[in-house]
């Protein structure tokens, strides 16, 4: 473990779906300079957790911690500091790659139009700067929404199966901005099945955190007494 | 530390063994008033000079009328309750309302069009009171609707609640305009009340039959709330307990 | 951080911007909600008959319930597509005020639909007869009406909006929010057709859309956070 | 290919049993049409006044102008989901008669939306002041006319599922062919009320249901071949 | 080569979109008995391959044979031979798995609901049978589809990244059946950007049928001539 505090912190994370629980009792820390991949099989939460770490969903049991402080005080904060990548592109069919790319930077504020091609054309779509998305393929699609990571300034990338759809030569780009993105101080949290090629990879593996009959109960009273 | 009250009030395992208690009294209170009221309103006062014995079912459509413009606001309170305090048993108080309120609104206007067939010989009229109700089941159906087509239960309950309280907002605002409507556009041919030099011998049995479904109202909203927590618990020990017939739940409420 | 309101206005810009591009890319959406009008009216003389004393006294009313449906059916599509393609979420999660994203949408939302509805009718005024008399009303009360019912409007497509078919559900919510709107607009016509003074009218739909513009765009976030959870 | 036709019944009644198992399980989307005439038709007094006189002269021409229009809007869900998860590709590439298959879809649209529709006039015609002698050619009129609806309405639908937003897109294309209907089965009611035969315009609605029994589903089936190719 | 006949064959394709050739002059022979992974990076044309050869799509040149027969002549037989799953699952979210599949079974014809349970709980996902699909994750949703090729009776499988969203061991077992189909005689078509670990895979490069001017001409004369 490192000396600096961690910038992310789970405490007691417990998630519930269909009145079965998920994971639980899930403690981890997430330190600058990290690429953490999540792993479990099919159906084991790793989307829901994502979910919960991006803020898009508040149903679970527990607290989260950002830069040490509870993550409700400094949720705007939070959100300044994060880029979040679902399953979902997140992209405009009716858009160009360009505009898409435009309205991205302004969630973010202040990007130059020069740095969007720029990043276009590091995910290989440079002359589809003015295609309407509908006309791109499968991977090409994915690849607009994975252009929004370089010019993000967030320190936390939360990215579920981003490697989807890629051809091999995407694959190797996205490691690499991984690991850029790692050295710099960041931290990247991503789910795959695929085995990822970053040195230094940390694994957090759902099926490790199970659920335990007395904790069951002590939800129930809390939600209940 | 103050709002421990209010927390324990939040607690469906509480509210569930509280009105254990309740639920005889309530019971021998309502059929005891409606059957009072029922009998002398039916059987004892006076016939009505106009009507003839057609206005007796006054006493069941005018205590309703008033019962579902009240489940309304209980509906939509309970609900902001539950956003604000985010407590789960307002929510299921809001989700048993609604329900019964819709079936208050519908039995108003089955009995009123029952009476308006022979005082004013038409099943339906644009009256303004009417035309009000008949919003006030749509918003009803509305939020039952809203409440039912999500799967995910916390977000089928906040949704409704917020459809409520935006109900809420434009309640008065749809009597206000009604009315204006309504006097707009027609000299009153026909009025349902204001007439109200009404005999106190029909008087009397009307309260008592008011009351009486008041508490027929609340024993209604309490059972269907008992049911929604028994179905939303059904996971927890003591609802297992309960189900199983062990007998120790009253020790167990009164520690916790 | 450092200058909040230049980069909170950005990010209603952008959206504002975006949407419009996209209402006019889709010209099929701009459109369609005023075709219906079109139809809808167009159909009523063809069911009722044509004689010109029943099409002149119901002019007023059945216009003002045609505008109200044809926007009822545009409002699905306000928060959909943003749905479906995941960027609704990142909206939800933006470090920006939720309402005025929403209210960005909104506005596009009025000026692909309501604008061009109030500016048609006219037109329709002429096909049922209405009198000369009653075209400034129309025109007035329709302006004022079909924003506050893009605003209304805009909670009931946030509370529905992660259905799977929310279309029909929209109009069951939102319907009877919007009966105090129609009860006003339709009056103001009638009355203007009489010759008399709308003011009053005009009065209440004003104050009418001033309450929603405050209260509706947080109303609609609030919704959206609750409903997009899920 | 051994017993063709045991196979080819098999195909048409798993469809119709599984989007018949779809509707009952999305109840809202088989009460939402019933619930957006009911309220539409309420607004029509609220709109024009509560006039007895005036409402009795419209009934019949509003009471179908609204039944279409609530048509109308269940048509976009009738294909929109199969295509969105990709089981009408399924659907086009099986070793069955297209046309067979999209007669199942709509034979439970009818049932979901077209006959409650049916059931529930009488109601509304109440709340208009339907004459007495009108009620019984409003429901044979509106049920075959709903049918029919569904049969056309269906080529639209099939047309227009593979567009982003199809929604309004559909009654620009099948308005103009519900006109037909439109006209007899409003006159049918009309007819009535005046206390006179209407056994004409019932033929009439019996004879396009025929013509749109034959040829709907064909063209339903073709239609939807040429849009999901694209 | 074999000595049997092509199950499938591939004359002269040629696909064009947005004004813009995909690929042309592609010529291949599919045997039964074949694993064939079709390769090419992201906006290739894979999909839009998979889907002239499922009867999809008929925006194309050139002539496909099934059985050494055109396939205009033998849709019907073709069809009969033919499970095509896209990129979409084609699974009804509201409805269950089983309720799913037994749909499917009607499309191809009568098989006992027995074989649907077994089908499913090859998928793993026994006790699942009766769960809405919506309460499904990404990978289990897959895998719903995934369960048809366990009671299908075509010869020709089309599958469009089917590896998609599956776990190490989804992976594995799909594998597995695309062994156990081509042994039993069966032909497989499968794209992804994943190797696949089958013994005796053909590969089909997209990129190795480029354009060529003069063959453009040649179809521009026969589109105006
Ligand atoms: C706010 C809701 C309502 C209240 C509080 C209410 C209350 C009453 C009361 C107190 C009377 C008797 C007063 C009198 O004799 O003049 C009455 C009469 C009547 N009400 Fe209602 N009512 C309501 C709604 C309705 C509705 C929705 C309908 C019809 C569907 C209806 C139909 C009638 C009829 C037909 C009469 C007798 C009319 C007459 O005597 O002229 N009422 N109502
Ligand atoms: N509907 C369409 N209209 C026009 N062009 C299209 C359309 N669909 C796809 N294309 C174009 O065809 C090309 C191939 O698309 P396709 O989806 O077949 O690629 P793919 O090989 O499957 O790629 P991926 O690996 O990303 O899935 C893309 O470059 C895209 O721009
Ligand atoms: N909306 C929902 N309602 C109820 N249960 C759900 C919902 N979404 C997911 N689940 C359940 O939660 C479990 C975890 O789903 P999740 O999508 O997080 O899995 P995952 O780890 O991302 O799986 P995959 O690798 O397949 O993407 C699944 O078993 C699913 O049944
Ligand atoms: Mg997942
Ligand atoms: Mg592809």
């Amino acid at each position: 473990m490192t000396a600096a505090p961690a910038l992310l912190e789970l405490r007691n994370l417990a998630c519930e779906r269909d009145e079965r629980y998920l994971f639980a009792q899930l403690n981890a820390n997430f330190y600058a300079g990290q690429v953490v991949q999540i792993l479990g099989p099919n159906g084991s939460g790793k989307t829901t957790l994502l979910r919960i770490l991006a803020g898009v969903s508040k149903d679970f049991y527990g607290d989260i911690f950002w830069q040490s402080q509870p993550l409700k005080d400094t949720a705007w904060e939070y959100a300044n500091d994060l880029l979040y990548l679902g399953h979902l592109p997140g992209i405009k069919k009716s858009l160009t790659p360009f505009e898409n790319l435009r309205w991205y930077a302004a969630v973010q504020g202040g990007v130059a139009d020069a740095d969007l091609i720029k990043a276009l054309a590091q995910v290989q779509l440079a002359g589809y700067e003015n295609t309407p998305c509908y006309r791109l393929s499968a991977g090409q699609l994915r690849r607009v929404a994975l252009a929004r990571l370089a010019f993000s300034r967030a320190k936390v990338w939360v990215l579920d199966e981003p490697f989807t759809a890629l051809d091999k030569s995407g694959v190797a780009e996205l490691e690499a901005k991984l690991i850029a993105h790692a050295a710099a101080g960041g931290l990247v949290l991503v789910t795959s099945h695929q085995d990822i090629n970053v040195p230094n990879l940390q694994l957090l593996n759902l099926l490790d955190f199970p659920v335990d009959a007395q904790l069951l109960n002590s939800h129930e009273d809390a939600a209940y007494g | 530390m103050n709002w421990q009250w209010l927390h324990r009030l939040g607690s469906p395992r509480w509210f569930y063994e509280k009105t254990n208690a309740w639920l005889p009294w309530l019971m021998v209170c309502a059929w005891g008033l409606l059957l009072v009221g029922g009998i002398w309103g039916l059987g004892f006062a006076p016939e009505d000079a106009k009507q003839r014995n057609s206005y007796r079912i006054l006493y069941i459509h005018a205590p309703v009328a008033f019962i579902s413009m009240s489940c309304y606001y209980i509906m939509a309170i309970s609900g902001a309750v539950g956003l604000i305090w985010k407590m789960k048993l307002p929510f299921m108080v809001m989700k048993a309302a609604a329900p019964i309120g819709l079936g208050l609104t519908i039995v108003v206007l089955a009995t009123g069009s029952i009476w308006g067939k022979p005082t004013w010989g038409t099943w339906w009229e644009w009256d303004a009171r009417l035309t009000s109700y008949l919003i006030l089941s749509f918003l009803y159906l509305g939020v039952i609707a809203l409440q039912q087509a999500f799967q995910n239960r916390d977000t089928a309950d906040k949704a409704s609640a917020i459809l409520a309280l935006v109900g809420t907002v434009n309640i008065p605002i749809i009597y206000k305009s009604v009315d204006w409507w309504y006097t707009l556009h027609q000299p009153a041919t026909l009025k349902i009340v204001g007439k109200s030099t009404i005999d106190p011998s029909m008087l009397y049995p009307l309260f008592v039959m008011i009351v009486g479904f008041y508490v027929f109202f609340t024993l209604v909203l309490i059972l269907h709330t008992r049911t929604e927590i028994l179905r939303r618990e059904s996971r927890s020990q003591w609802v297992k307990d309960l189900v199983l017939g062990k007998s120790n739940t009253k020790g167990e409420g009164a520690e916790s | 951080m450092a200058n909040l309101s230049s980069f909170a206005s950005s990010l209603f810009w952008a959206t504002f911007k975006r949407d419009l591009i996209l209402a006019f890319r889709h010209k099929g959406d701009m459109v369609n909600p005023l075709v219906f009008f079109l139809i809808a009216i167009t159909m009523i003389p063809l069911a009722l008959g044509p004689e010109k004393a029943v099409l002149m006294r119901i002019a007023p009313g059945i216009i003002w319930v045609m505008a109200l449906l044809a926007t009822l059916l545009s409002l699905d599509s306000l928060f959909r597509s943003d749905f479906d393609d995941g960027s609704l979420e990142q909206l939800l999660i933006a470090p920006y005020p939720l309402a005025l994203s929403v209210f960005a949408k909104i506005l596009v939302h009025w000026l692909a639909t309501g604008l061009p509805l109030t500016l048609m009718a006219p037109l329709l005024g002429v096909m049922l007869s209405l009198p000369a008399n009653a075209f400034a009303a129309l025109c007035y009360s329709l302006l004022l009406g079909t924003a506050a019912m893009s605003l209304i409007g805009a909670v009931g497509a946030a509370l529905t909006v992660s259905l799977r078919k929310g279309g029909v559900l929209i109009s069951l919510i939102v319907m009877p929010l919007y009966i105090p709107i129609l009860i006003f607009g339709a009056s103001a016509v009638q009355t203007a057709a009489l010759g008399e003074a709308y003011n009053m009218q005009l009065a209440v739909l004003g104050a009418g859309l001033a309450i929603a513009l405050l209260l509706a765009p947080l109303a609609a976030a609030g919704a959206l956070r609750v409903s997009v959870n899920a």
